[in-house]
């Protein structure tokens, strides 16, 4: 049962790529697409696929997970600002350096989200991932600390990831 | 009215690019150059977005979406440079 | 319009003779991605959007990959 | 239509204010690491806006556009993050202002593995200058 969820979902997502990149709506490529899909979802259907054990079916994480996008987006407003800020004044106004945080995420799809996040938005950049630690560069470091670090950087993030992945 | 911001906006991005150009070539180390690489091909999206629209054909976009889609290997490649060899 | 093309004749420009001048083999395969990215905006702008797709993915994307092969290998024979 | 025209045209103009800025702030920052974050950040922020923008103004073209964007979103973080490790394990310093560099620290206390060891690069900081051979 899991595994037919899965596979309609992956086939459903190639299938709406298919339909965009085709750009009209003509019932045979609309077949053509949805059979090329389903082929190549069978065809790769043997692999591990990382998606395997996250359950979407949860209304709860469903509504995180929408809710995700526009918390992101306005980091990165927010955050790109600041580093805009930052550029145009006369004297460079920076503090750079390298900082660890320390995650609590266990799952690997929502530590490579986090990972990715933390690098989407400006002014902190994932350098390197070992364990359970994030090397981050920061461009205004004001706590060398690896908790209040993590606090600062991670902890908005991670309060949706935490939801979404279980 | 809208051409005309328009081609503010890509004369703006041409700028861009000039500046990004000159770190390329002044660059003191490879990795500086691959980060001037990776802000060209994000300013070279929108321009051809841009074409796109002031000349209404809708095939232009693919080159703009092909674009997007390889853009990547090239910074990624060199990374693998550095790390192990190609 | 005229503005747009000044300014990306000028980097194709300078981005041409950059790299026949630049000493460092890696950074100039760099230079010559660049050139044919502003090369595929141009035949963009003369009307050709198929032949500026093709030069997109090979010339921007495929051949600074095998650029970086053959300096790498080149590098290991020389050591 | 008037007004999602004017509210375009203002994004795309925003959008490439952004992608200029990334691209001064790639010219200005001191040390490879601050132009990462300007650079590439900056210009993605730029790009979102001036293809929303864009998008706005062709409303038919808009699927595809959002799927441009997607791609950007998706690889950009990639590649940076690719450049910004193999970077630092190939050796290049941190600006000479920089507070601290806790990564430095662990590796060289050994408490994880240090960068690969295949590339050896010969002058950290600056192009390594190869003679001509003629």
């Amino acid at each position: 049962m899991k595994r037919l969820g899965l596979f309609l979902f992956i086939t459903a997502a190639l299938w709406l790529f298919w339909l965009v990149f085709v750009g009209n709506l003509d019932p045979q490529e609309m077949l053509v697409g949805a059979v090329a899909a389903a082929l190549v979802t069978l065809l790769r259907s043997g692999q591990p696929c990382l998606l395997e054990n996250v359950n979407f079916l949860n209304p709860r994480r469903v509504f995180m997970a929408l809710a995700y996008i526009p918390y992101m987006i306005w980091a990165i407003i927010v955050a790109n600002l600041d580093v805009a800020r930052r550029v145009v004044q006369p004297r460079l106004d920076i503090n750079p350096g390298i900082v660890r945080i320390k995650t609590r995420l266990k799952n690997p799809v929502a530590r490579m989200i986090l990972a990715n996040s933390i690098t989407l938005t400006p002014g902190t950049l994932t350098v390197e991932v070992s364990g359970d630690d994030l090397y981050i560069h920061w461009i205004d470091v004001h706590a060398q600390d690896s908790e209040a670090a993590s606090r600062e950087i991670a902890a908005g993030f991670e309060k949706y990831l935490e939801v979404i992945f279980g | 009215m809208v051409d005309r911001v328009l081609i503010l906006a890509m004369a703006l991005a041409g700028a861009g690019m000039l500046l990004a150009l000159i770190r390329l070539l002044r660059g003191p180390n490879i990795p500086s150059r691959a980060v001037a690489l990776d802000v060209l091909t994000l300013i070279t999206m929108p321009v051809m977005v841009g074409l796109a629209i002031t000349s209404g054909r809708v095939i232009y976009l693919d080159v703009a979406l092909v674009y997007g889609i390889l853009s990547f290997l090239g910074v990624i490649s060199l990374a693998r440079y550095f790390d192990q060899g190609v | 319009m005229i503005i747009v093309d000044i300014l990306i004749c000028l980097v194709l420009l300078a981005a041409g003779v950059g790299a026949m001048l630049q000493r460092n083999l890696v950074a100039s395969s760099v230079l010559v991605g660049v050139v044919s990215l502003m090369v595929s905006i141009l035949f963009l702008r003369i009307g050709a959007p198929d032949v500026a797709m093709t030069e997109a993915a090979i010339g921007a994307g495929l051949s600074t990959v095998i650029f970086l092969i053959a300096v790498r290998r080149t590098e290991e024979e020389e050591q | 239509m008037a007004a999602l025209d004017i509210i375009g045209a203002l994004l795309v103009l925003l959008g490439s204010l952004f992608l200029f800025l990334g691209a001064l702030g790639i010219l200005r920052m001191p040390d490879l690491y601050n132009r990462m974050q300007t650079g590439t950040k900056a210009t993605t922020l730029g790009n979102m806006l001036t293809l929303v923008g864009l998008g706005l103004l062709e409303p038919a073209w808009l699927p595809k556009i959002c799927l441009i964007i997607l791609f950007v979103l998706i690889t950009n973080p990639l590649s940076s993050h690719a450049l910004a490790r193999a970077a630092h394990r190939a050796g290049y310093p941190l600006a000479a202002g920089s507070v601290t560099d806790a990564l430095r620290e662990d590796e060289q206390a050994g408490g994880i593995e240090p960068g690969s060891t295949a590339c050896q690069v010969r002058d950290p900081g600056s192009d390594p200058q190869p003679e001509v051979a003629e």
